[in-house]
């Protein structure tokens, strides 16, 4: 035996050391070494990750392989079939399925499974060890997204403690917003010259958080408009929204104790098409003669001619929307924006109901987060330090 | 057949044009047609592209639980029927429901945790000065921006100083985006100047 | 029942979507798909009450010979001719050489594109009459808007030629847009992440509840 | 009323009528401008040339007609690329209409002299798989399976009897992701869903009015270049060596952005001048 590996050894070194006889093309690469099979972490469990050590000759030694095929059995000896392949240089290849019984490519779960990777030159291969078994199954928990249930149980944690202060009287300051001081002068704007005010909830559905943002909006300048005794006109585009913003207004009516002024056909359905409705609105502010406009939902392509047209007719105008597309066209033909996030700010700011400045405190003590873990995650990264990047980082 | 298509077409497209001038019977019907072939429109293609794949066939592959999509359906059109209209309220719940809770997930990651974490640069890049006030023009740009976006603070002294920077920054960018929204416009108007002039009458090639 | 029941669908819709957002493991890594799924459905009816809407409308402008009601009957032509069209040719209703392609071509579509270029017309008359430098911001929003509007053309070549390479217009509009721009947009796209967060939660714990009023 | 007055209260169908020949009238003109490339589209370019030849190109067209005057020009000029250098072709659509946008794209490139002289086959040099609904999930489930998701291409065959696709499991067999964009779902699921989770190289093409949302994931690498508007086209068109179609349309594109900016400096001039006489 031993006599026999010295031959061996030997005949090697001499193969070296005069580098002859066998033409090199057809040697076959140093196979992957160390192959795992393992399950993929956090995904459905249709799918085991293989992980193996570069042949010695992919980018060293010869230079010659081009790919690994990697090949699955169900029996550490039985037949292995190709169930893909990737480029030389890769060292990992996540073998999937679908997840439908039905489907011939699927994947069950909690079976086992063998691995073999194959490295393959042009013209010939040499194939690793099997690995395995290995099974596929189902995470409970994706651990890629940790980041993203710690940033959720944190900033619900945080709504609710800010409610619940408020609840017990806590008082909250909020800066004060030009575009929400402007809505008290623009509705007495609107009295003094007798004429009504004109509120626009944009395109969006009844479900868009825009629309509901301005819902609450509507329903507190419903109530203002109600104690200065001025008309109110809310022409929509959405049947579902229209009916919504009835009630949305007969509230603010109630509130101000003038459920008597509430006209429903002041609040009415004009069409779903886009320009249609552009063109209707565009005639009611003519006519109307409105004093005030408000702009505050969901707004595309019409913004522009909405506040073109009041702009011309001398109406004083405020806008809002989380369309960053169109607040260009708002903040260069209205009198005030409210600028993405300011929208939904300022529900909370008209009604200044304890609940609704509680949620604006948490997001803003989130905001405060951000930005100290920008600052001191961009002066540590200067230094090569990632921590403040890992905290942010989703794996989806 | 093509050639009467695109007669039509051009017809259309001039008809819509000559709202510019002022309103007009043309124009009417124009817009008429419009309302009533994109209504239709949807119709056919929410039918073929939703209602056909996320309903039907998930019924026939025998996946019941779609009935719920069918029921919840049914509750909006309710809405026609004044009486039990208010039952359109579940679907409308449900829709809420779904969309916040969606929207929860997907706008906290892309729109918040991704684009912090594509923020955290290094303020100093070696041997290269212009990605260096670049990334610090990045990074003073967001932080002040965020500034502006800050509702507990007054805007007075350096906070206020950083907030004007930030509200700066939005303008820039605002005015960025008109610009490029102006050039979106033009292209559409420059695509059917080109339908006219060059499709239908053939004056330019 | 009427106000509480449909409170209680958001709350346990939106809660439950978001607790499975972490689970990876069956069945719950499909509920998502499923609840997608749904929401297109219901928006399908949605869209079914819109038309039906519509076509009411209109009808009741034909039956009591309203103003333009001949117009109406074209709205309802339309309607039908796409309706029709569209079911007879079946799932491939849209492959190109079919009717309903056709008129999607020839009808549909260059009315659409007129409308949307119109808008070209409107941008230069609100420029004209209501695009002002009314304070400081609008003033570095419209200043902004010109760099950009002549730089991203050949014009702004020709205009600044005559700088050094790398100060034209061009160089310059790059580098709003690089820099000042993308960080202002990451700010607004934080600050609407956490609004839209924030709004959702409020809506899901019943707070923000006008959407649920009603009948 | 005196003249800035006037001025001020124009007809508005003076100024559509400004516009109308501002668009119109430089169409009749063949124009040689200078177009510079943008490093944004530079960089697409250099990413493309860097593949070599036979390198299998996936292209997403999410998209309807309403954005075909932009981005169909980036459609057509990038198909032409891709013949001319031999990538192959991998055509999907997340929007309904995008494979029908990409077949009237093909007809016409298919048709001029220097591909016809390299004759491309359907199946060998490029395939058409159409379109699956699901947004970005169609993305994610292309990660696992690309034959999955798309059984059958546009014509009905089957995906895997198709001689392009052989070898084609998921995005590990994909060499480029190039992606045409007028919204959602559009660049940012592909950038989100595509480049992060399965680190695929992307471009885009966008329409302008998107553009500016895209920058960001340009500054942070997860997008290797953006074709912004029909300026950007006409700017691959140049770098490619072709002018086309957006190049043609530049001329019309610059004299119309002078007219507005002119407007703008006009209406405020005119206005901040009318204003003081008034307060004084």
């Amino acid at each position: 035996m031993k006599k026999t590996k010295a031959v061996l050894f030997s005949i090697l070194i001499i193969l070296f050391f005069f580098n002859l006889s066998f033409p090199q093309e057809n040697l076959s690469p140093p196979p992957p070494t160390e192959v795992r099979a393992s399950d993929t972490q956090n995904d459905n469990g249709h799918s085991i990750t293989i992980t193996w050590k570069l042949s010695g000759d992919d980018g060293a030694g010869k230079k010659n392989v081009v790919a690994y095929e990697i090949l699955r059995s169900e029996l550490p000896t039985g037949e292995f079939v190709v169930r893909g392949m990737v480029p030389a240089g890769n060292n990992t290849y996540q073998d999937r399925g679908a997840k439908e019984k039905e489907d011939k490519n699927y994947f069950p779960p909690h079976k086992d499974f063998y691995y073999k990777v194959r490295a393959k030159t042009l013209n010939s291969y040499s194939e690793s060890e099997v690995a395995g078994p290995a099974q596929a199954y189902g995470e409970w928990f994706h651990l890629g997204k940790l980041p993203v249930f710690v940033g959720t149980l944190a900033f619900t944690i945080m709504v609710l403690a800010f409610i619940s202060l408020a609840r017990k009287g806590k008082e909250f300051y909020v800066r004060p917003l030009a575009g929400i001081d402007a809505v008290d002068d623009a509705i007495g704007r609107a009295t003094e010259m007798g004429r009504p005010i004109l509120y626009i909830l944009g395109l969006g559905s009844a479900a868009d958080i825009a629309t509901i943002a301005s819902f609450t909006i509507l329903n507190r300048i419903a109530k203002k408009t109600a104690e200065h005794k001025t008309k109110i006109i809310v022409p929509c585009n959405d049947p579902i929204v229209m009916s919504v913003a009835q009630e949305t207004v007969k509230a603010g009516y109630l509130d101000a104790g003038r459920p008597d002024m509430y006209k429903e056909e002041n609040i009415f359905y004009l069409t779903s098409m886009q320009f249609a409705y552009v063109a209707a609105v565009n005639g009611i502010m003519l006519r109307e003669q409105t004093a005030t406009n408000f702009y505050l939902g969901k707004f595309y392509a019409e913004s522009l001619i909405l506040a073109e047209t009041g702009s011309v007719a001398g109406s004083i105008q405020i806008s809002g929307t989380d369309e960053i597309a169109q607040i260009p066209f708002f903040v260069a033909a209205t009198d005030f924006t409210l600028i993405g996030e300011e929208l939904y700010a300022a529900s909370a700011y008209l009604g200044r109901e304890p609940l609704l400045l509680g949620a604006l405190k948490a997001q803003d003590l989130a905001k405060a987060i951000v930005m100290i873990s920008l600052a001191s995650g961009a002066v540590a990264a200067s230094f090569h330090l990632d921590f403040f990047l890992r905290l942010f980082t989703v794996q989806m | 057949m093509e050639r009467i298509g695109i007669w039509i077409a051009a017809l259309l497209t001039l008809g819509i044009f000559s709202f510019l001038y002022k309103d007009n019977p043309f124009y009417k019907f124009c817009e008429s047609l419009f309302v009533g072939i994109s209504a239709g429109y949807w119709f056919v293609t929410t039918f073929w592209q939703v209602f056909m794949p996320k309903l039907a066939d998930n019924l026939v592959a025998g996946r019941f639980y779609y009935m719920i999509g069918a029921i919840f359906g049914v509750l909006m059109l309710l809405r026609l029927f004044p009486k039990i209209g208010w039952l359109s309220r579940w679907s409308l719940a449900l829709v809420v429901g779904t969309t916040a809770g969606l929207y929860f997930t997907r706008y906290l990651v892309s729109n918040g945790m991704i684009q912090v974490q594509n923020t955290i640069i290094p303020l100093y890049v070696k041997g290269n000065l212009s990605q260096t006030i670049g990334n610090l023009v990045i990074v003073i740009g967001t932080f002040s921006g965020l500034i502006y976006f800050f509702f507990s603070k007054e805007h007075k002294g350096t906070f206020g100083g950083l907030a004007k920077l930030g509200i700066w920054f939005l303008m820039l960018s605002f005015g960025a985006s008109f610009g490029y929204t102006v050039m979106s416009r033009m292209s559409l108007l420059i695509g059917r100047m080109d339908y006219l002039l060059g499709t239908w009458l053939g004056l330019i090639r | 029942m009427r106000r509480e029941v449909p409170l209680a669908i958001t709350a346990i819709v939106g809660f439950a979507l978001i607790i499975v957002y972490f689970i990876p493991h069956p069945p719950f890594n499909h509920s998502r798909d499923f609840f997608e799924d749904l929401f297109f459905i219901i928006a399908a009816f949605a869209i079914w009450l819109g038309c039906l809407n519509l076509l009411k409308v209109n009808a009741d402008k034909v039956y009591l010979k309203k103003k333009g009601w001949t117009f109406s009957i074209v709205v309802w032509f339309g309607f039908f001719l796409m309706v029709i069209v569209g079911f007879w040719e079946g799932r491939g209703f849209m492959n190109p050489g079919t009717t309903f392609y056709y008129l999607y071509d020839k009808l549909y579509y260059p009315l659409n594109a007129t409308m949307f270029s119109i808008l070209a017309f409107f941008v230069a008359s609100a420029s004209y009459r209501a695009f002002r430098a009314r304070n400081k911001e609008a003033t570095i929003l419209l200043i902004a808007a010109l760099f950009v509007m002549l730089g991203r053309v050949p014009f702004g070549y020709y205009l600044s030629s005559w700088l050094p390479e790398g100060w034209r217009l061009g160089n310059i509009t790059d580098w709003i847009m690089d820099f000042p721009q993308t960080a202002a947009q990451r700010a607004i796209m934080i600050g609407i992440a956490l609004g839209i967060v924030s709004s959702s939660l409020r809506v899901l714990l019943g707070l923000e509840r006008t959407f649920a009023s009603g009948e | 009323m005196n003249f800035l007055e006037k001025l001020l209260a124009l007809d508005r169908r003076i100024i559509f009528l400004f516009i109308a020949i501002a668009v119109a009238l430089p169409l009749f003109f063949t124009v040689k401008l200078h177009i510079e490339v943008t490093p944004v589209v530079r960089n697409l370019h250099n990413a493309l040339e860097a593949l070599p030849p036979g390198s299998k190109v996936l292209v997403s067209l999410d998209y309807d007609p309403g954005s075909m005057p932009e981005l169909q020009p980036m459609a057509e000029s990038f198909f032409r690329y891709c013949f001319m250098r031999d990538l192959k072709i991998i055509i999907i659509g997340l929007w309904p209409n995008g494979p029908i946008q990409a077949n009237s794209a093909l007809e016409i490139i298919l048709n001029e002299p220097d591909i016809k002289k390299k004759n491309p086959k359907y199946g060998i040099d490029y395939v058409n798989l159409g379109y699956t609904a699901g947004n970005e999930v169609v993305i994610e489930r292309m990660g696992s399976d690309i034959p999955v998701t798309f059984p059958k291409d546009y014509s009905g065959n089957k995906t895997e009897d198709l001689l392009l696709m052989k070898g084609v499991k998921n995005f590990n067999n994909i060499d480029f992701v190039y992606n045409l964009s007028a919204g959602y779902p559009g660049t940012v699921e592909w950038v989100l869903f595509g480049v992060d989770p399965y680190k695929i190289k992307l471009g885009a093409g966008n329409t302008a009015v998107q553009a500016p949302q895209i920058y960001p994931y340009l500054n942070s690498g997860q997008l290797v270049g953006l074709l912004g508007g029909m300026k950007g086209g006409a700017e691959f068109e140049i770098a490619t060596g072709k002018p086309a179609k957006a190049v043609k349309f530049m001329f019309s594109q610059s004299v119309s952005h002078a007219l507005i900016c002119f407007f703008i400096l006009i209406g405020n001039f005119a206005y901040f001048a009318t204003r003081k006489k008034k307060g004084a």
